[in-house]
């Protein structure tokens, strides 16, 4: 099982703020994506934005990034803080 | 050697940070202070109010990640890293950035390179509430990231 | 806009000079402050005192001509530059640079090109009286200017 | 008359703080330091070091800077403030 979390326009946009994926047999965060978007197909277009960023387990990642059960993987747009 | 690292809703008291870096090390030459604020428009548009979202945890562990590779990298006596969250009004503080050391340029290059990595690396987002000119219903938009804080932060 | 120029025996408020930088102009996004302080030598060395001379009315037109020079060369709303003068003391406030501007690059470079300036423009000297070990007698000399503040201030 | 000024370490070394120079018929700085060694034979070395800075009416000069009457000079090593 993986923790997923989205933020800020990201979250609205999807309307959800995190989600627990079950029965995940991928290996890292492209596929978690394909996985996702075979459940939402309506979040495809969003998944495939260029400047969508990714963290794993609180480090910045990328769709190369391994993941395994129990990771928490955040999805969100450019940071705007400070 | 003090590093201390804050995301909080509550306001900071830059006088109070300030006297902790100046005071509590040796041999403390040059203390500089960054303090980021909420900038209202320019009229007739109007900020109303700013909501900062952030992702808990890992703003923590990214400011941390800050102030251990500008201690690493320059030669410092001291740093302060608060980020405020939450709903913030036009003047309100955002941002503070203290660091201490003996020597003035060590202070002042760790200050910008924590603001500049800060600024596109720790997950706080910005959603403001304006209005577009007097009168008008307020409106929420969320900020975008600017292309020139990306270069800034690549100088690093 | 504000400038505000002063040199002073009296210590200074460093948190005053950051609301009024603050809270004056519009629409301020950053202030950032520079403190120098009187910095100790290491063990078993030990000051005992500093005597700041200065040239009575040229270091007030240098000062200005600073503040000026700044003024023009970056997008600022404000700028304070305060330094002391006579006797100070290990961990004494010596010289504030506070600037406000939209901006943080503009705060961060105006007050960097303030300080390295100063340094090898405006006319104080520092003469310091230390111990070369405990229980020496105390001797005072005129600290030798550095070679890299003048680079420092080669670069702007 | 020009008024003339020494500071810190030059004003110990000449034990003189400041004086009038009366009679100066000279037109800039390099004179007035010809002038002013003939009457103090023994500041010679000290006013041939590269190091000395000059002001004139309290701004930045040098050997060339033109004076006049009533103005005010002054000498002084490397600025070590800030």
């Amino acid at each position: 099982m993986i923790k997923v979390c989205f933020f800020a326009d990201l979250r609205e946009r999807l309307g959800c703020a995190d989600m627990l994926v079950e029965h995940f047999s991928g290996e890292n965060i492209a596929q978690l994506k394909d996985f996702i978007v075979k459940q939402h197909p309506q979040w495809e277009k969003i998944f495939l934005e260029k400047k969508l960023l990714i963290a794993v387990n609180h480090a910045m990642a990328n769709n190369n990034s391994a993941i395994v059960a129990g990771d928490e993987v955040a999805f969100f747009p450019p940071v705007t803080g400070g | 050697m003090s590093n201390s690292v804050r995301v909080q809703t509550e306001d900071f008291d830059l006088n109070k940070e300030y006297n902790h870096l100046r005071a509590a090390h040796y041999p403390c030459g040059a203390v500089v202070l960054f303090s980021g604020l909420v900038r209202d428009f320019l009229p007739p548009q109007q900020l109303i109010s700013l909501e900062l979202e952030h992702y808990p945890g890992m703003t923590e562990a990214m400011l941390q990640q800050l102030s251990t590779a500008a201690t690493a990298r320059w030669k410092l006596l001291g740093t302060t890293i608060i980020h405020r969250t939450g709903k913030l009004l036009p003047g309100d503080q955002i941002v503070l950035v203290g660091v201490s050391s003996a020597h003035r340029t060590d202070a002042f290059e760790a200050a910008q390179f924590i603001m500049d990595t800060l600024k596109t690396s720790a997950p706080f987002w910005k959603k403001e509430t304006l209005k577009q000119y007097p009168g008008s219903a307020p409106e929420s938009y969320w900020v975008a990231a600017k292309d020139s804080d990306e270069q800034l932060a690549q100088r690093w």
